[in-house]
Protein backbone atom coordinates (compact mmCIF):
# COMPACT_ATOMS: atom_id res chain seq x y z
CA UNK A 1 0.00 0.00 0.00
CA UNK A 2 1.38 3.52 -1.13
CA UNK A 3 -0.13 7.00 0.12
CA UNK A 4 1.35 9.84 -0.88
CA UNK A 5 0.21 13.26 -0.16
CA UNK A 6 2.07 15.59 -2.30
CA UNK A 7 2.26 19.37 -3.57
CA UNK A 8 4.48 17.67 -6.97
CA UNK A 9 2.57 17.01 -9.40
CA UNK A 10 2.25 12.54 -10.62
CA UNK A 11 2.91 10.83 -13.81
CA UNK A 12 -0.19 9.37 -14.18
CA UNK A 13 1.38 6.33 -16.82
CA UNK A 14 4.56 6.03 -14.83
CA UNK A 15 2.41 5.46 -11.64
CA UNK A 16 -0.42 2.75 -13.38
CA UNK A 17 2.30 1.01 -15.00
CA UNK A 18 4.28 0.82 -11.79
CA UNK A 19 1.29 -0.53 -9.64
CA UNK A 20 -0.01 -3.48 -12.02
CA UNK A 21 3.42 -4.51 -13.15
CA UNK A 22 3.86 -8.20 -12.36
CA UNK A 23 0.89 -9.34 -11.09
CA UNK A 24 0.26 -12.72 -11.85
CA UNK A 25 -2.19 -13.01 -8.84
CA UNK A 26 -4.42 -9.73 -9.69
CA UNK A 27 -6.98 -10.48 -12.38
CA UNK A 28 -8.19 -6.81 -11.98
CA UNK A 29 -6.65 -3.32 -11.96
CA UNK A 30 -8.70 -0.31 -11.34
CA UNK A 31 -7.77 3.38 -11.48
CA UNK A 32 -9.30 6.98 -10.90
CA UNK A 33 -7.66 10.07 -11.55
CA UNK A 34 -8.99 13.29 -10.58
CA UNK A 35 -8.50 16.05 -12.72
CA UNK A 36 -9.29 20.32 -12.24
CA UNK A 37 -11.89 20.51 -14.16
CA UNK A 38 -12.75 24.34 -15.33
CA UNK A 39 -15.85 26.09 -14.05
CA UNK A 40 -18.94 26.40 -16.36
CA UNK A 41 -18.45 29.82 -17.03
CA UNK A 42 -14.99 28.89 -18.01
CA UNK A 43 -13.08 31.35 -16.37
CA UNK A 44 -11.45 29.34 -13.48
CA UNK A 45 -7.79 30.36 -13.10
CA UNK A 46 -6.88 28.72 -10.09
CA UNK A 47 -7.57 26.00 -8.20
CA UNK A 48 -6.06 25.85 -3.98
CA UNK A 49 -5.57 22.83 -2.28
CA UNK A 50 -5.40 22.93 1.67
CA UNK A 51 -5.01 20.13 3.77
CA UNK A 52 -4.36 19.14 7.68
CA UNK A 53 -0.77 17.45 7.25
CA UNK A 54 -0.28 14.82 10.05
CA UNK A 55 -3.87 14.06 9.98
CA UNK A 56 -4.39 13.61 6.27
CA UNK A 57 -2.25 11.15 6.20
CA UNK A 58 -4.20 9.30 8.75
CA UNK A 59 -7.37 9.40 7.20
CA UNK A 60 -6.26 8.34 4.00
CA UNK A 61 -4.55 5.43 5.91
CA UNK A 62 -7.49 4.59 7.77
CA UNK A 63 -10.00 4.66 4.74
CA UNK A 64 -7.30 2.58 2.69
CA UNK A 65 -7.40 -0.17 5.51
CA UNK A 66 -11.26 -0.42 5.82
CA UNK A 67 -11.28 -1.24 2.21
CA UNK A 68 -8.73 -3.99 2.21
CA UNK A 69 -10.49 -5.12 5.83
CA UNK A 70 -14.11 -5.38 3.12
CA UNK A 71 -12.79 -6.14 0.01
CA UNK A 72 -9.99 -8.83 -1.21
CA UNK A 73 -7.46 -6.31 -2.61
CA UNK A 74 -3.98 -7.22 -3.59
CA UNK A 75 -2.74 -3.33 -3.02
CA UNK A 76 -3.97 0.08 -3.09
CA UNK A 77 -2.35 3.21 -4.05
CA UNK A 78 -3.71 6.70 -2.84
CA UNK A 79 -1.97 9.73 -4.12
CA UNK A 80 -3.49 13.54 -3.01
CA UNK A 81 -1.91 16.61 -4.16
CA UNK A 82 -2.52 20.12 -2.52
CA UNK A 83 -1.10 23.40 -2.92
CA UNK A 84 -2.10 25.50 -6.13
CA UNK A 85 -3.56 24.04 -9.36
CA UNK A 86 -4.55 25.00 -13.02
CA UNK A 87 -7.36 23.93 -14.76
CA UNK A 88 -6.43 20.42 -16.34
CA UNK A 89 -3.89 19.54 -13.74
CA UNK A 90 -4.28 16.19 -11.89
CA UNK A 91 -5.60 16.49 -8.27
CA UNK A 92 -5.60 12.51 -7.07
CA UNK A 93 -5.59 9.05 -8.26
CA UNK A 94 -6.44 5.79 -6.25
CA UNK A 95 -5.72 2.50 -7.97
CA UNK A 96 -6.61 -1.21 -6.59
CA UNK A 97 -5.59 -4.51 -7.63
CA UNK A 98 -8.00 -7.69 -6.76
CA UNK A 99 -8.25 -10.87 -8.15
CA UNK A 100 -11.85 -10.24 -9.62
CA UNK A 101 -13.10 -7.18 -11.51
CA UNK A 102 -15.90 -6.36 -8.68
CA UNK A 103 -13.90 -6.35 -6.02
CA UNK A 104 -11.64 -3.68 -7.84
CA UNK A 105 -13.78 -1.13 -9.12
CA UNK A 106 -16.23 -1.35 -5.61
CA UNK A 107 -12.62 -0.83 -3.82
CA UNK A 108 -12.20 2.01 -5.69
CA UNK A 109 -15.47 3.78 -5.80
CA UNK A 110 -15.36 3.31 -1.55
CA UNK A 111 -11.99 5.41 -1.56
CA UNK A 112 -13.41 7.80 -4.02
CA UNK A 113 -16.48 8.32 -1.50
CA UNK A 114 -14.66 8.38 1.52
CA UNK A 115 -11.48 10.69 0.12
CA UNK A 116 -14.10 12.85 -0.95
CA UNK A 117 -16.26 13.37 2.77
CA UNK A 118 -13.56 12.41 5.45
CA UNK A 119 -10.17 13.09 4.24
CA UNK A 120 -9.01 16.85 5.23
CA UNK A 121 -8.56 18.67 1.93
CA UNK A 122 -10.42 21.15 1.15
CA UNK A 123 -10.89 23.41 -2.32
CA UNK A 124 -10.90 27.17 -3.41
CA UNK A 125 -11.70 27.99 -6.88
CA UNK A 126 -10.13 31.16 -8.12
CA UNK A 127 -11.90 33.13 -10.43
CA UNK A 128 -12.41 36.64 -12.39
CA UNK A 129 -15.30 36.35 -9.94
CA UNK A 130 -13.25 35.96 -7.18
CA UNK A 131 -12.11 33.17 -4.46
CA UNK A 132 -14.61 30.63 -3.48
CA UNK A 133 -14.83 27.41 -1.04
CA UNK A 134 -16.08 24.30 -2.53
CA UNK A 135 -18.76 23.24 -0.80
CA UNK A 136 -19.73 19.80 0.26
CA UNK A 137 -22.67 18.27 -1.65
CA UNK A 138 -25.23 16.43 0.03
CA UNK A 139 -24.82 14.10 -2.43
CA UNK A 140 -20.92 13.33 -1.49
CA UNK A 141 -22.19 12.48 2.03
CA UNK A 142 -25.12 10.42 1.17
CA UNK A 143 -22.84 8.35 -1.34
CA UNK A 144 -21.12 7.12 1.98
CA UNK A 145 -24.72 5.58 2.78
CA UNK A 146 -23.96 2.68 0.39
CA UNK A 147 -21.41 1.00 2.13
CA UNK B 1 -4.04 22.92 23.74
CA UNK B 2 -3.07 23.84 20.18
CA UNK B 3 -6.57 24.70 18.12
CA UNK B 4 -6.13 24.63 14.81
CA UNK B 5 -8.63 26.54 11.91
CA UNK B 6 -8.58 25.34 8.22
CA UNK B 7 -9.77 26.97 4.78
CA UNK B 8 -13.17 29.59 5.49
CA UNK B 9 -12.77 28.67 9.57
CA UNK B 10 -9.12 30.07 9.43
CA UNK B 11 -9.58 33.09 7.20
CA UNK B 12 -12.46 34.03 9.43
CA UNK B 13 -10.75 34.13 12.31
CA UNK B 14 -7.86 35.37 11.23
CA UNK B 15 -5.12 32.93 11.77
CA UNK B 16 -4.40 29.34 11.26
CA UNK B 17 -3.21 27.39 14.79
CA UNK B 18 -2.97 28.90 18.20
CA UNK B 19 -2.64 27.82 21.89
CA UNK B 20 -5.39 28.36 23.66
CA UNK B 21 -5.29 27.74 28.35
CA UNK B 22 -8.96 26.50 28.77
CA UNK B 23 -10.98 24.46 31.22
CA UNK B 24 -13.49 23.07 28.77
CA UNK B 25 -13.93 19.50 29.12
CA UNK B 26 -15.90 18.74 25.96
CA UNK B 27 -15.79 20.39 22.53
CA UNK B 28 -19.00 22.44 23.15
CA UNK B 29 -17.73 24.29 26.14
CA UNK B 30 -14.30 25.20 24.44
CA UNK B 31 -16.85 26.21 21.37
CA UNK B 32 -18.50 28.77 23.96
CA UNK B 33 -15.42 30.36 25.17
CA UNK B 34 -13.84 31.18 21.91
CA UNK B 35 -17.32 32.41 20.88
CA UNK B 36 -17.10 34.46 23.56
CA UNK B 37 -13.95 36.18 22.84
CA UNK B 38 -14.71 37.97 20.01
CA UNK B 39 -16.59 39.00 17.15
CA UNK B 40 -14.54 36.99 14.85
CA UNK B 41 -14.96 33.99 16.66
CA UNK B 42 -18.79 33.99 16.88
CA UNK B 43 -19.09 34.59 13.28
CA UNK B 44 -17.05 31.57 12.84
CA UNK B 45 -18.66 29.76 15.30
CA UNK B 46 -22.10 30.70 14.97
CA UNK B 47 -23.91 28.13 12.62
CA UNK B 48 -22.11 24.40 14.27
CA UNK B 49 -24.00 22.76 11.46
CA UNK B 50 -21.44 24.27 9.70
CA UNK B 51 -18.54 23.25 10.90
CA UNK B 52 -16.88 19.90 11.72
CA UNK B 53 -14.21 18.69 14.60
CA UNK B 54 -11.04 16.76 14.95
CA UNK B 55 -9.84 15.64 18.16
CA UNK B 56 -6.04 14.61 18.19
CA UNK B 57 -6.45 14.00 14.61
CA UNK B 58 -9.70 12.28 14.62
CA UNK B 59 -13.17 13.35 13.08
CA UNK B 60 -15.80 13.80 16.38
CA UNK B 61 -18.56 14.99 17.33
CA UNK B 62 -19.19 18.66 19.67
CA UNK B 63 -20.00 16.58 22.43
CA UNK B 64 -16.76 14.67 22.67
CA UNK B 65 -14.47 14.50 25.67
CA UNK B 66 -11.40 16.83 25.62
CA UNK B 67 -9.77 14.96 28.67
CA UNK B 68 -5.90 14.59 27.75
CA UNK B 69 -6.43 16.16 23.74
CA UNK B 70 -3.30 18.04 23.02
CA UNK B 71 -4.83 19.01 19.70
CA UNK B 72 -8.28 20.66 18.30
CA UNK B 73 -9.45 21.52 14.86
CA UNK B 74 -12.46 22.88 13.86
CA UNK B 75 -13.07 23.09 9.58
CA UNK B 76 -16.30 22.82 7.13
CA UNK B 77 -17.72 19.97 5.63
CA UNK B 78 -14.04 18.77 3.38
CA UNK B 79 -13.95 18.69 -0.36
CA UNK B 80 -11.26 16.50 -0.89
CA UNK B 81 -11.20 13.73 -4.30
CA UNK C 1 -13.27 6.78 -28.71
CA UNK C 2 -11.00 4.62 -29.70
CA UNK C 3 -11.56 0.61 -30.04
CA UNK C 4 -8.92 -1.80 -30.67
CA UNK C 5 -8.56 -5.48 -31.12
CA UNK C 6 -5.08 -6.92 -31.61
CA UNK C 7 -2.33 -9.57 -31.07
CA UNK C 8 0.25 -6.95 -29.51
CA UNK C 9 0.55 -6.08 -25.95
CA UNK C 10 -0.51 -2.48 -25.07
CA UNK C 11 1.72 0.22 -22.95
CA UNK C 12 -0.70 0.46 -20.17
CA UNK C 13 0.86 3.66 -18.76
CA UNK C 14 1.13 5.52 -22.45
CA UNK C 15 -2.65 4.32 -22.91
CA UNK C 16 -3.75 6.16 -19.54
CA UNK C 17 -1.90 9.08 -20.03
CA UNK C 18 -2.84 10.12 -23.42
CA UNK C 19 -6.00 9.17 -22.67
CA UNK C 20 -5.90 11.67 -19.42
CA UNK C 21 -3.72 14.15 -20.81
CA UNK C 22 -5.57 17.78 -21.45
CA UNK C 23 -8.64 17.02 -20.39
CA UNK C 24 -10.37 20.64 -18.84
CA UNK C 25 -13.14 19.53 -18.81
CA UNK C 26 -13.25 16.19 -17.03
CA UNK C 27 -12.86 15.71 -13.75
CA UNK C 28 -13.11 12.27 -13.92
CA UNK C 29 -11.06 9.15 -15.32
CA UNK C 30 -11.61 5.64 -14.44
CA UNK C 31 -9.26 3.00 -16.22
CA UNK C 32 -9.48 -0.84 -15.78
CA UNK C 33 -6.79 -3.39 -16.67
CA UNK C 34 -7.35 -7.23 -16.86
CA UNK C 35 -4.55 -9.14 -15.92
CA UNK C 36 -3.94 -12.81 -17.16
CA UNK C 37 -4.09 -14.19 -13.68
CA UNK C 38 -2.78 -17.70 -12.53
CA UNK C 39 -4.55 -20.41 -11.37
CA UNK C 40 -4.87 -21.84 -8.03
CA UNK C 41 -2.92 -24.22 -9.04
CA UNK C 42 -0.07 -22.40 -9.71
CA UNK C 43 0.47 -23.66 -13.23
CA UNK C 44 -1.06 -22.10 -16.08
CA UNK C 45 1.14 -22.22 -18.95
CA UNK C 46 -0.86 -19.53 -21.64
CA UNK C 47 -4.04 -18.54 -22.04
CA UNK C 48 -4.94 -18.79 -25.46
CA UNK C 49 -7.77 -15.98 -26.69
CA UNK C 50 -9.90 -16.46 -29.82
CA UNK C 51 -12.45 -14.18 -30.96
CA UNK C 52 -14.69 -13.25 -34.26
CA UNK C 53 -12.58 -10.81 -36.50
CA UNK C 54 -15.13 -8.49 -37.72
CA UNK C 55 -17.66 -8.98 -35.12
CA UNK C 56 -15.19 -8.14 -31.97
CA UNK C 57 -15.04 -4.87 -33.11
CA UNK C 58 -19.08 -3.97 -33.93
CA UNK C 59 -19.57 -5.59 -30.89
CA UNK C 60 -17.33 -3.62 -28.76
CA UNK C 61 -18.52 -0.23 -30.71
CA UNK C 62 -22.27 -1.16 -29.81
CA UNK C 63 -21.33 -1.88 -26.52
CA UNK C 64 -19.53 1.65 -26.37
CA UNK C 65 -21.98 3.01 -28.40
CA UNK C 66 -24.92 2.30 -25.56
CA UNK C 67 -21.99 3.54 -22.66
CA UNK C 68 -22.13 7.04 -24.40
CA UNK C 69 -25.59 7.17 -24.67
CA UNK C 70 -26.60 5.93 -21.32
CA UNK C 71 -23.72 8.45 -19.40
CA UNK C 72 -22.24 11.88 -19.85
CA UNK C 73 -19.31 10.86 -21.09
CA UNK C 74 -16.42 12.59 -22.87
CA UNK C 75 -14.29 9.87 -24.32
CA UNK C 76 -14.14 5.81 -24.15
CA UNK C 77 -11.28 3.74 -24.70
CA UNK C 78 -11.25 0.21 -25.32
CA UNK C 79 -8.40 -2.33 -26.04
CA UNK C 80 -8.72 -6.05 -26.19
CA UNK C 81 -5.81 -8.39 -27.19
CA UNK C 82 -6.42 -11.42 -28.79
CA UNK C 83 -3.56 -14.89 -29.43
CA UNK C 84 -1.46 -16.11 -26.80
CA UNK C 85 -0.52 -14.63 -23.62
CA UNK C 86 0.98 -15.94 -20.30
CA UNK C 87 0.51 -15.27 -16.91
CA UNK C 88 0.94 -11.31 -16.33
CA UNK C 89 0.24 -10.16 -19.41
CA UNK C 90 -2.29 -7.70 -20.03
CA UNK C 91 -5.40 -8.83 -21.49
CA UNK C 92 -7.46 -5.77 -21.69
CA UNK C 93 -7.93 -2.32 -20.75
CA UNK C 94 -10.92 0.05 -20.83
CA UNK C 95 -10.86 3.72 -20.06
CA UNK C 96 -13.88 6.40 -18.94
CA UNK C 97 -14.00 10.48 -18.96
CA UNK C 98 -16.63 12.08 -17.21
CA UNK C 99 -17.20 15.41 -15.84
CA UNK C 100 -18.47 13.43 -12.76
CA UNK C 101 -16.93 10.65 -11.27
CA UNK C 102 -20.19 8.32 -10.55
CA UNK C 103 -20.57 8.63 -14.74
CA UNK C 104 -17.21 7.29 -15.07
CA UNK C 105 -17.17 4.41 -12.58
CA UNK C 106 -20.54 3.56 -13.60
CA UNK C 107 -19.49 3.50 -17.47
CA UNK C 108 -16.54 1.79 -16.94
CA UNK C 109 -18.33 -1.05 -14.87
CA UNK C 110 -20.77 -1.49 -17.45
CA UNK C 111 -18.40 -1.43 -20.12
CA UNK C 112 -16.93 -4.41 -18.43
CA UNK C 113 -19.66 -6.04 -17.69
CA UNK C 114 -20.90 -6.08 -21.51
CA UNK C 115 -16.89 -7.13 -22.91
CA UNK C 116 -17.31 -9.74 -20.61
CA UNK C 117 -20.84 -11.89 -22.02
CA UNK C 118 -21.49 -9.72 -24.99
CA UNK C 119 -18.34 -9.53 -26.95
CA UNK C 120 -17.19 -12.42 -28.97
CA UNK C 121 -13.64 -13.61 -27.35
CA UNK C 122 -13.13 -17.09 -26.49
CA UNK C 123 -10.22 -17.86 -23.39
CA UNK C 124 -8.97 -21.11 -23.54
CA UNK C 125 -6.34 -22.10 -20.28
CA UNK C 126 -3.26 -24.25 -20.85
CA UNK C 127 -1.71 -26.20 -18.15
CA UNK C 128 0.01 -29.32 -17.09
CA UNK C 129 -3.60 -30.56 -16.35
CA UNK C 130 -3.98 -29.44 -20.58
CA UNK C 131 -6.06 -27.10 -21.73
CA UNK C 132 -9.99 -26.48 -21.09
CA UNK C 133 -11.74 -23.74 -22.40
CA UNK C 134 -13.27 -21.06 -19.46
CA UNK C 135 -16.54 -21.68 -18.90
CA UNK C 136 -18.68 -18.43 -18.77
CA UNK C 137 -20.21 -17.68 -15.06
CA UNK C 138 -24.05 -17.36 -14.07
CA UNK C 139 -22.79 -13.97 -12.48
CA UNK C 140 -21.21 -12.82 -15.62
CA UNK C 141 -24.63 -13.09 -17.01
CA UNK C 142 -26.48 -11.98 -14.10
CA UNK C 143 -24.42 -8.81 -13.95
CA UNK C 144 -25.80 -7.28 -17.17
CA UNK C 145 -29.10 -7.41 -15.09
CA UNK C 146 -28.04 -4.30 -13.02
CA UNK C 147 -28.20 -2.19 -16.34
CA UNK D 1 -24.34 -19.43 -46.89
CA UNK D 2 -21.09 -19.20 -44.37
CA UNK D 3 -21.00 -21.14 -41.49
CA UNK D 4 -18.54 -19.82 -38.77
CA UNK D 5 -17.39 -22.37 -35.91
CA UNK D 6 -15.60 -20.76 -32.46
CA UNK D 7 -13.73 -22.36 -29.41
CA UNK D 8 -15.01 -25.54 -28.48
CA UNK D 9 -17.86 -25.90 -31.19
CA UNK D 10 -14.97 -25.11 -33.69
CA UNK D 11 -12.80 -28.01 -32.30
CA UNK D 12 -15.99 -30.87 -31.89
CA UNK D 13 -16.79 -29.94 -35.60
CA UNK D 14 -13.49 -29.98 -36.45
CA UNK D 15 -13.55 -26.56 -38.88
CA UNK D 16 -13.14 -23.26 -38.35
CA UNK D 17 -15.72 -21.80 -41.35
CA UNK D 18 -17.58 -23.83 -44.43
CA UNK D 19 -20.04 -22.79 -47.28
CA UNK D 20 -23.47 -24.81 -46.17
CA UNK D 21 -25.89 -24.85 -49.24
CA UNK D 22 -29.41 -24.63 -47.37
CA UNK D 23 -33.14 -24.18 -47.60
CA UNK D 24 -33.32 -23.76 -43.94
CA UNK D 25 -35.58 -20.48 -43.01
CA UNK D 26 -34.89 -20.03 -39.58
CA UNK D 27 -31.50 -20.78 -37.42
CA UNK D 28 -33.05 -23.71 -35.83
CA UNK D 29 -33.59 -25.79 -39.21
CA UNK D 30 -30.09 -24.73 -40.21
CA UNK D 31 -29.00 -26.70 -37.05
CA UNK D 32 -31.25 -29.66 -37.75
CA UNK D 33 -29.66 -30.12 -41.41
CA UNK D 34 -26.12 -29.58 -39.38
CA UNK D 35 -27.23 -32.08 -36.68
CA UNK D 36 -28.17 -34.61 -39.39
CA UNK D 37 -25.09 -34.79 -41.54
CA UNK D 38 -22.41 -36.43 -38.69
CA UNK D 39 -21.67 -37.56 -35.50
CA UNK D 40 -19.52 -34.21 -35.19
CA UNK D 41 -22.14 -32.14 -35.70
CA UNK D 42 -24.74 -33.94 -33.83
CA UNK D 43 -22.47 -33.89 -30.88
CA UNK D 44 -21.55 -30.02 -31.10
CA UNK D 45 -25.11 -29.02 -31.19
CA UNK D 46 -26.44 -32.12 -28.84
CA UNK D 47 -27.67 -28.88 -26.18
CA UNK D 48 -28.39 -25.63 -27.20
CA UNK D 49 -29.03 -24.48 -24.28
CA UNK D 50 -25.01 -24.17 -24.22
CA UNK D 51 -24.77 -22.42 -27.60
CA UNK D 52 -25.16 -18.80 -28.85
CA UNK D 53 -25.58 -17.71 -32.27
CA UNK D 54 -25.16 -14.58 -34.16
CA UNK D 55 -26.40 -14.61 -38.12
CA UNK D 56 -24.86 -11.40 -39.79
CA UNK D 57 -22.30 -10.11 -37.14
CA UNK D 58 -25.24 -9.81 -34.37
CA UNK D 59 -26.02 -12.14 -31.46
CA UNK D 60 -29.96 -13.36 -31.71
CA UNK D 61 -31.83 -16.37 -31.04
CA UNK D 62 -32.06 -20.07 -32.25
CA UNK D 63 -35.84 -18.65 -34.31
CA UNK D 64 -34.19 -16.36 -35.92
CA UNK D 65 -35.06 -15.88 -39.32
CA UNK D 66 -31.90 -16.55 -42.34
CA UNK D 67 -33.36 -14.89 -44.95
CA UNK D 68 -30.73 -12.71 -46.74
CA UNK D 69 -28.41 -13.77 -44.19
CA UNK D 70 -24.46 -14.43 -45.52
CA UNK D 71 -22.81 -15.43 -42.01
CA UNK D 72 -24.30 -17.88 -39.86
CA UNK D 73 -21.55 -18.20 -36.61
CA UNK D 74 -22.63 -20.99 -33.52
CA UNK D 75 -20.43 -20.89 -30.77
CA UNK D 76 -20.45 -21.34 -26.50
CA UNK D 77 -21.38 -18.39 -24.02
CA UNK D 78 -18.59 -15.34 -24.53
CA UNK D 79 -15.33 -14.73 -22.05
CA UNK D 80 -14.15 -11.33 -23.04
CA UNK D 81 -12.83 -8.83 -21.35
Amino acid sequence: MRIAVQEADFDIGAEVAAFAHGRRDMGAIVTFTGVVRDLATGDLTAMEIEHYPGMTEKAIAGIAAKAAERWSLGDVLVIHRHGRLAPGDRIMMVATAAPHRKDAFEAAEYLMDYLKSRAPFWKKELSAAGADWVVAKDEDEDALDRW
Amino acid sequence: MDVLYFAWVRERIGLPRETVETGATTVSELVAELRAREDRYAAAFADLSALRVAVDQELTDFDAPLAGAREVAFFPPMTGG
